[in-house]
């Protein structure tokens, strides 16, 4: 085993205890922090596969870790996007200093959770990264965001207790915690039935998928900028990572093609209820946390498409089909970082979110929304984007499974997602619309690194779109 | 030399490049980003001429790498590409000058010329795109490099037409991304080949015909075929320079071109014309030709009367394929040149027009070829090459077409062809005669004098008369080898000789 | 004991349902107490002395003292709006009770779980008790994750407080001090033996740092108003929030630099070591406990 | 040699085009008018080469004869063909065309340059379509010339002129059309667009058909006649004689190219072009006789005069020997164009001079002998011309009673003396109103005049019989027996509106017009209502999305939140045990 991984790990947990205990450090610490976390999470994504167990000991007795091509590629999305949010972060002194103990503890569990390879030490990272999630939300301390961190963290221990409850049955059932070794006994039964059941239904609340979604849009809208983006991107990405492990892999055997067809029915629901709510929605931060309850729709039905008994697994390369699963993991994260981000430079500037009256703000912006444009493409799955890519994997299994009607919901959805990027750049590039309140607001200056972060990360997920090919190895 | 897989790259950077350079450019350094343009077309330009004689000795380009297991992103460029190319790099040179003319002292031109050149990276990929699937990704970059052109003016029309536009393409792209991944999921996406490679592999015949329908319909949006025409019209509301190169060269020819690529390549003509397909694809076209003119008579507004002509004249290049023999291919294929050129005269003449005595409305046209003859000669021209006179190149595309139609027995088509021309001539020659013989008002809508010399400014006049040139020249040299019609021949030969 | 036992869980659901569906905030509080004690109690009939300890001083002591404080900063403490029970509402949770029950009755019984691997790899975890190895030593690194929560959760709510007056309600009264003088030495001793006796019996860390805790606040209710250890925000303080955490991923670390892998003990000092981890654990807890107990905010310090 | 003579005949329709390029100089516009007759300069000179080495007279510089020029790169591969049939289509072009360039001096208003620009676009098709070696050629030509010449026919802009200018270039769009349909039809069949093939090889019907009724239209076959009596007399006079003189020429010039001239025997056409021939000179003698602008009139008697070269060609086209034929037929055409073109310009004279200048009496006497030509004095081309056509249509086989072309010869006669009667009624113009008179133009004229009367005495030697002077006389003692009993008898003028039917076509026209509005108005309504539909789904679209934050409210409660959460791992457990 590599010491780098328990670095990966450490690192942040170090940077964050040496903010705590001197405050007067926040700057440079945090600089050094996401500069060695993101580095650490790309020397961690060339080593090779392997398991360990902690300690020493060998593995039921044991903690297990794992390093395979999932994990790194979820320890690489982290990595870079955190990264890049954490500069754009550092460019805004509007975020407490408490903003970056909490994040880089978030950023800590979340590097533990992807490397973990152990139901119950999956459930202390959980822990962690929901507790510091949650007070990240109301970080900012206004009564609205108060109010979504105190309904987050109910979902957010709702959803790790029932996932502790399915800890319990799987170790009553087989009296062990390691994921590859339950993997490899499990068999369908009542308990595991119940297992995989509650675990679900826990992570989806965490996950946000309809229609236990009704937090993340509070919480997501009312949070920072450079919070919603971590959100967003990142924190329902490691509990999604979690359902797919369970279901994919865990509980493999189990998932029958009723359950497929409910988690598609539930992901076009998601996908069109959250773009009705984006469409309709007056402001543009919670437009964008919208929309994330819509793309968690294409997440939930990549999902189903994977744990439909028919798909072939290992064909064409490496690791077959599941790349497409990762791959839309990573065009979402990269697009909807970007764009909350370049909502959170709109709405700092503006002092408001209200879409209709941010057309001066965007053109005066303009390298921030071409961002928010790239990002909206991507997320859309436009050409050419890590989004293009990934939809286009998502249809091609739909196609493979005939399942017509999927098809038809995601390209709507598609539609519907390039429907309100777009109606944002209408007002940008508007010049007739005349801004609700006569009175121009006074504009305020953005850091301009805070512009390029955005773009880059926009740009990421164009290029991402441009060669996949890395990801596999092919 | 350059290895010969690096040529597609370097015809999208010789685009790309100076656009993102563009983008940063600050909006008073009117020189620079001037020079960047126009160097960057200049380039292109020079490029694809080396190309053209690269294709011409048998070279082979082409450059593919993998995306998504068994899916390769894949350019390549053989004749029809470099055709394409060739007309694209051209007249972007010339709408680049047209647009430094007419743009250059409006707000937001690093965002205009920005987009202005992304529009014709695209374009390049859409010629080059080497199978289905890069096709797709190219086309529908375009749509995105060409919304901000049509919003640009930033008017509550000009968003009401960009909202219509992106909604139109981007249904027809969606349409056109199932089709290529349902045809993906069945057959694979291999590189486009001549004859296509659907006749070799045995699907159900559901799965072609649901791919014809949706590949029809997301390319059909952009060559405005009826009934999917109805966002050309409204994205009139475009600065001059962006109807020119939106109606002659990037979007509708993308779809003009993708609907070529589909029936040649992909299925390979024969083969769709066994199906039934043509068939189909040669309704649609004449039903797009006759409809198009006739709302075209009916506009009181020159760009919108322009703009239904294009509706019909596009519809052309799918009638010639649609004909399935190889006289028609011809017509089709020169059309693609041919349209390009004679449009963009008339849009860029109108424009002038428009630019520099306020004209937009026909009625306003009266005795304009007094006070601005030499805009008004390359309108008539490309007008009347439209309508299919000799020796504009007009002729030349209708010549072919007509012997395609009487060479597969569709004497109807000749009907179509007969009645296009009829209403052609109909709305472009009372055009012409209102500029050159009624009298000229004693004050026009909204003058400006842009140049102490000239008519108008030199930038908006040049360009014009070059294609209107062209549009002379090529149609009198058509036997030239090198000219478009020498071109397509060749090209034709390739597809059909097997 | 069999009715004893019947009855204790039958109380625990009422108790708990009481307190949800309760009107009146205070009394939801009060009954939310009661439940604690009787989870300590039933932890106490499952032979579980120490999570009964932690139970009763925490889910009931701290948490209930936590809540009233809450309670006196909220305006409406009586929900007076008609409250429907759904028919929907109950059936399925009530499905899923059953559904619940159902898979833990058909858990295998003969399953013995890590136990025989625990008690093979007693000798290398240099304590005596399995629980303490399974804790300290076999999955170290979920203990140490465990600490690093408690440091967070206390962040967390120091990054919440920062602006706003500390939650903390004033129960102090003259019976709670005279107490409070007593009762805090006796705390502090009983952590110590807990934390010691950890090494070989049920107890440890977690429970000592709980006892330790309720002395702590115990003391600062009745004698400070609102802060308890003002003077105690210091670097040092600072340091044992942590210092639990740290200890134990850095020896860790040396352990993956002698080639243990990570968070592996030489067998030689494994007791030692682990002695010293779980002293500061416990400090480390008891000072987090405390901390989020009365709710220090940096401003008030630093004013 | 060869080299240059060949860049010469290139040069022929190209240089009125380059002239026609120098109008675009604002500089050169005031001289448009003086340069028309340096256009003819190229074909002036070629004329005279081909005339030379015709008769012999260039054998020493071993001048081929006939002339086959061929450049692949111009157009689809043009090709450039002098014969001695295409050297008659020359020189009838040449003369009219050189005479009327002098005569264009009247033309003298502000916009005489753009009459320039027209003549001379039209000039180079009128010139190049004689020399036409190829389909494709022959279309652009032909274009060129009739487009062109709607310019002339508007050119002065009274409601009259553009009446006439609509008409004409309705029908001639829809014949170019027609017309190219059949090119195209026939070259994708022959597979080549050589005319040489294109003679010899037969096609389908119908583009035949197609071909046929494209050139009918310029020819002024009944019923496709509409545009000619109103453009011809709208024109300024010097268009007029081209229009009626040379342009008119080139339906049978393209018939004759066009259509498989050498195995017509057998198709339906040499069953009634004659016939059609024979009805047309009846027909336009009819309609002439009821016209008062002398214009007009001779509008008409083109039109009646084409009868003969469509009842010529009928039976050409029967012969073995077709292009031996076809010479008579041309050599008629030449003789119409030159009477014809002089007639027209000698209304000129009589229009735009007053009765003191000392020229017009012989200018009347001019007119005077070009009609008696027209008619078919003895002595003249016509007489003998006709007579020829008459014995070789006999040669040929034709079965027709002769009769009726004596018919069309009384009827030309009785149309050449309403024109002069009607001239002569020209109301007189006052000085200042006249135009200034240009020599040249006036010695062209009469040059014009002498070359009509004499003409066929150089290219051929007629020999008169008292029978061929007697068939001569006799349609013109008719005609004038009939005109003096019509003046004494009935002595009334029945008049016609020019272009006929054309009045019930415009009548119709407006019938459809306040159609057209009556459905404009129509789809406007349709449009609104359609936009008021659209409008109401887009507030429907709005309502809609506003209540997407009522239906968000409902999922926000805390007890629902809790409900799905159960519900759904209910249905979870549920479609898993399914």
């Amino acid at each position: 085993m590599s010491g780098w991984l328990a670095i990966l790990v450490l690192w942040p947990l170090a940077m964050a205890s040496l903010i705590a205990i001197w405050p007067k450090l926040t700057k440079p610490v945090a600089l050094l922090a996401l500069l060695g976390t993101g580095l650490l999470s790309m020397v961690v994504f060339n080593l090779p596969n392997g398991v360990w167990a902690l300690g020493g000991w060998a593995r039921p007795l044991g903690i297990g870790w794992r390093l395979d091509e999932i994990s790194r590629l979820m320890l690489l999305l982290t990595g870079v996007v955190g990264m890049l949010v954490s500069l754009y972060a550092w460019w805004d002194s509007a975020l407490p200093r408490s903003f970056w103990v909490l994040w880089l503890g978030a950023w800590g569990a979340m590097n533990a959770l992807y490397l973990a390879a152990d139901v119950f030490n999956i459930y202390v990272t959980l822990e962690l990264l929901g507790l510091s999630a949650v007070a990240l939300v109301a970080i900012s301390l206004k009564a609205g965001a108060l109010q979504a961190a105190m309904r987050y963290l109910l979902v957010s221990l709702l959803g790790s207790m029932l996932f502790l409850l399915g800890v319990a049955l799987l170790y009553g059932q087989y009296g062990q915690l390691d994921i590859l070794a339950l993997a490899t006994q499990m068999e369908p039964s009542f308990p595991m039935l119940f297992a995989l059941v509650v675990m679900s239904v826990g992570l989806m609340a965490k996950t946000a998928v309809f229609p236990l979604h009704s937090w993340l849009p509070l919480a997501h809208g009312r949070a920072p900028a450079a919070v919603s983006a971590i959100l967003s991107a990142l924190v329902i990405k490691a509990s999604f990572y979690l359902l797919m492990r369970l279901w994919l892999e865990v509980f493999a055997p189990i998932p029958t093609l009723a359950l497929v067809y409910g988690v598609w029915l539930m992901g076009s629901v998601a996908l069109l209820w959250g773009a009705w709510q984006a469409l309709s929605s007056q402001q543009l931060k919670p437009m964008v946390a919208w929309s994330t309850v819509a793309q968690v729709g294409y997440l939930v039905i990549g999902l189903g498409l994977l744990a439909h008994p028919n798909t072939p697994t290992g064909i064409n390369t490496p690791e077959g089909w599941q790349w497409g699963l990762l791959w839309l993991m990573m065009a979402h994260a990269l697009a909807k970082s970007a764009m909350f981000l370049a909502a959170g430079n709109l709405q700092q500037a503006a002092g408001h979110d209200r879409i209709s009256d941010l057309g001066e703000v965007m053109r005066v912006q303009r390298k921030t929304l071409f961002a928010f444009g790239i990002a909206g493409v991507s997320l859309a799955g436009l050409p050419v984007s890590a989004g293009f890519l990934a939809k286009w994997w998502l249809l091609e299994l739909g196609i493979f499974h005939q399942a017509w009607w999927l098809v038809m919901v995601m390209v709507v959805a598609s539609l519907l997602t390039a429907g309100y990027v777009f109606r944002v750049l209408n007002v940008a590039l508007n010049k007739e619309l005349k801004p609700v309140i006569e009175h121009a607001p006074v504009m305020i200056p953005i850091h301009a690194g805070r512009q390029w972060v955005v773009l880059i990360l926009a740009c990421l997920g164009v290029l991402a779109g441009l060669q996949a090919q890395w990801l596999w190895g092919g | 030399m350059i290895d010969n897989s690096l040529w597609p790259l370097l015809i999208i950077a010789s685009s790309l490049v100076p656009a993102i350079l563009i983008f940063f450019i600050p909006e008073n350094s009117r020189f620079l980003r001037s020079a960047v343009n126009i160097g960057g077309a200049l380039i292109k330009l020079q490029l694809v001429v080396l190309l053209v004689l690269g294709i011409y000795a048998g070279e082979v380009y082409e450059l593919s790498w993998q995306l998504l297991p068994g899916l390769d992103f894949r350019l390549q460029i053989d004749g029809l590409a470099v055709m394409f190319l060739l007309l694209s790099a051209f007249l972007w040179l010339l709408t680049t000058i047209y647009a430094i003319g007419y743009l250059e002292n409006s707000p937001n031109r690093a965002r205009f010329f920005g987009f202005f050149t992304l529009c014709v990276s695209a374009t390049a990929g859409v010629a080059m795109a080497g199978n289905l699937f890069t096709f797709v990704v190219f086309y529908e970059l375009l749509t995105l490099a060409t919304w901000p052109l049509v919003v640009h003016r930033g008017t509550e029309k000009a968003i009401a037409a960009g909202r219509v536009y992106l909604r139109y393409t981007l249904i027809g792209g969606g349409a056109l991304l199932f089709g290529t991944v349902l045809l993906h999921s069945f057959a694979g996406t291999p590189s486009f080949e001549p004859g296509g490679y659907l006749s070799a592999i045995d699907l159900p015949s559901w799965v072609l015909w649901s791919v014809f329908v949706l590949l029809m319909a997301g390319l059909g949006v952009k060559a405005a075929l009826v009934p999917f025409h109805s966002w050309l019209p409204q994205a009139m509301v475009a600065p001059a320079p962006v109807s020119a190169l939106l109606h002659a060269v990037a979007v509708v020819k993308a779809g003009a071109f993708g609907i070529v690529r589909v029936m040649f390549e992909v299925y390979g003509i024969e083969y769709a014309d066994a199906l039934g397909m043509a068939f189909v694809l040669l309704v649609l076209a004449s039903l797009t030709i006759v409809y198009g003119s006739v709302r075209a008579l009916y506009q009181t507004d020159i760009k919108k009367r322009l703009a239904f002509s294009t509706v019909s004249q596009v519809s052309y290049v799918a009638l010639g394929i649609a004909l399935a023999g190889p006289m028609g291919a011809i017509g089709g294929l020169i059309h693609i040149a041919h349209q390009g050129l004679m449009k963009i005269t008339l849009f860029m003449t109108a424009g002038n027009f428009a630019e520099t005595l306020g004209v937009h409305k026909i009625n306003q046209l009266n005795g304009i070829g007094q006070r601005m003859p030499w805009t008004t000669m390359a309108f008539t021209l490309a007008a009347l090459g439209m309508i299919g006179l000799p020796p504009m190149v007009g002729f030349l595309s209708k010549w072919y077409l007509g012997i395609g139609a009487w060479e597969v027995g569709a004497y109807w088509v000749m009907a179509v062809l007969f009645a296009s021309s009829l209403l052609n001539a109909a709305y472009f020659l009372p055009m012409i005669y209102r500029a050159w013989f009624l009298p000229a008002p004693a004050e026009w809508p909204n003058e400006r004098r842009l140049s102490p010399h000239c008519e108008t400014h030199w930038m908006l006049l040049v360009p014009p008369l070059v294609t209107a040139f062209t549009v002379v020249a090529l149609g009198l040299v058509a036997g030239f080898a090198l000219g478009t019609l020498g071109w397509v021949q060749w090209l034709v030969e390739q597809e059909f000789v097997q | 004991m069999l009715i004893f036992d019947v009855l204790l869980a039958l109380l625990i659901l009422g108790l708990a349902w009481m307190s949800v569906s309760s009107r009146d905030l205070f009394e939801a509080v009060v009954l939310f107490i009661a439940l604690g004690l009787m989870i300590a109690l039933a932890w106490m009939r499952l032979q579980a002395p120490d999570a009964a300890l932690a139970e009763a001083a925490i889910g009931a002591g701290l948490a209930g003292a936590l809540l009233l404080a809450t309670l006196s900063r909220l305006d409406r403490q009586t929900d007076v709006s008609p409250r429907r029970v759904s028919v929907a509402w109950s059936l399925i949770w009530l499905g899923l009770a059953v559904g619940l029950v159902l898979a833990f009755a058909q858990l295998p019984r003969t399953g013995e779980g890590l136990m025989p691997d625990v008690m093979a790899n007693m000798e290398q975890s240099g304590v005596g008790h399995p629980v303490t190895a399974v804790l300290l030593n076999f999955r170290a690194w979920d203990t140490a994750l465990e600490l690093a929560v408690l440091a967070w959760a206390w962040f967390a709510q120091q990054a919440l407080n920062r602006e706003q007056h500390p939650g903390f309600l004033a129960l102090q009264g003259h019976v709670l001090t005279s107490s409070a003088k007593i009762l805090a030495p006796l705390l502090v001793l009983v952590g110590g033996y807990l934390l010691w006796r950890g090494a070989d019996a049920t107890g440890g860390a977690f429970q000592a740092g709980a006892v330790l805790a309720a002395g702590l606040v115990l003391y600062s209710l009745s004698f400070k108003a609102d802060l308890p250890y003002d003077g105690w925000q210091g670097l040092g303080l600072r340091f044992l929030w942590l210092a639990g955490f740290w200890l134990f991923a850095l020896v860790g670390l040396v352990g993956f630099a002698l080639g243990l892998g990570f968070m592996g003990y030489p067998p030689a000092q494994a007791g030692a070591l682990i002695l010293l981890i779980e002293l500061f654990a416990t400090l480390s807890i008891a000072l987090l406990l405390a901390a989020m107990f009365s709710g220090v905010s940096e401003r008030r310090s630093a004013a | 040699m060869m080299a240059g003579y060949a860049a010469l005949l290139w040069l022929v329709p190209v240089w009125p085009l380059l002239l026609a390029l120098s109008l675009t100089l604002p500089a050169v516009r005031p001289y448009g008018i003086r340069l028309l007759p340096w256009a003819l300069l190229p074909a002036a000179l070629v004329w005279l080469v081909a005339g030379a080495a015709q008769l012999g007279w260039l054998d020493w510089l071993y001048f081929d004869w006939p002339l086959f020029l061929y450049a692949p790169d111009l157009l689809m591969g043009t090709r450039i063909t002098l014969d001695s049939l295409s050297y008659i289509w020359l020189s009838l072009a040449l003369f009219v065309w050189g005479a009327a360039a002098w005569h264009s001096s009247w033309v003298k208003d502000r916009q005489a340059w753009r009459f320039s620009l027209f003549f001379l676009l039209s000039l180079s098709g009128s010139l190049g379509l004689s020399l036409a070696g190829d389909a494709i050629s022959f279309y652009l030509m032909f274009s060129l010339m009739s487009l062109a010449a709607w310019g002339l026919v508007i050119h002065e802009q009274t409601d009259f002129a553009k009446r006439a200018a609509h008409w004409y270039l309705i029908l001639a769009v829809l014949a170019e059309l027609v017309l190219f349909a059949g090119i195209v039809a026939r070259a994708a069949e022959l597979g080549s667009t050589d005319l040489a093939v294109w003679a010899v090889s037969g096609s389908s019907e119908w583009s035949l058909w197609l071909i046929w009724l494209g050139l009918a239209v310029k020819v002024g076959v009944p019923l496709l006649h509409l545009w000619l009596p109103l453009a011809h007399p709208a024109a300024p006079v010097s268009a007029s004689a081209v229009l009626s003189g040379v342009m008119i020429k080139a339906g049978i010039i393209g018939w004759w190219l066009l259509m498989p001239s050498w195995v017509m025997q057998d198709s339906v056409f040499v069953s009634f072009m004659p016939w059609l021939g024979v009805a047309t000179m009846v027909f336009g003698a009819v309609f002439g006789l009821m016209q008062t602008d002398p214009k007009a009139v001779l509008a008409y008697s083109s039109i009646s005069q084409m009868g003969w070269l469509i009842w010529g060609i009928g039976w050409v086209w029967q012969g073995a020997e077709p292009s031996l034929l076809m010479i008579w037929v041309a050599w008629f055409a030449l003789h119409h164009a030159l009477i014809k073109g002089g007639l027209f310009l000698g209304v000129g004279w009589i229009k735009y001079s007053t009765a003191g200048q000392g020229f017009i009496p012989w200018v009347w006497g001019g007119l005077i002998l070009l009609g008696l030509l027209l008619a078919g004095m003895p002595f003249s081309a016509g007489a003998w011309l006709k007579m020829q056509m008459k014995l070789a249509s006999v040669d040929v086989g034709l079965a027709m009673p002769y009769w009726l072309l004596l018919l069309g010869s009384v009827a030309t006669v009785l149309l050449m003396i309403h024109f002069l009667r009607r001239l002569a009624k020209l109301d007189t113009l006052s000085p200042d109103q006249a135009k200034p008179v240009s020599r040249m133009a006036l010695v062209s004229w009469f040059g014009l005049v002498a070359i009509a009367a004499s003409w066929i005495y150089w290219v051929a030697m007629p020999s008169w019989d008292s029978g061929a002077l007697i068939d001569a006389l006799k349609p013109i003692v008719i005609g004038l027996i009939l005109a003096t009993a019509w003046r004494i008898r009935i002595h009334k003028q029945v008049q016609s509106p020019p272009g006929d039917m054309v009045v019930l076509l415009e009548w119709f026209g407006r019938k459809l017009a306040a159609w057209g509005e009556g459905y404009q108005q129509g789809y406007q309504r349709l449009q609104f209502r359609i936009g008021a539909g659209w409008q109401r789904i887009g507030q429907g679209y709005q309502s809609f999305l506003q209540r997407a934050d009522t239906a968000e409210k409902n999922l926000l409660n805390w007890p629902r939140f809790m409900q799905l959460l159960g519900g759904l791992a209910l249905v979870f457990w549920l479609l898993l045990i399914l």
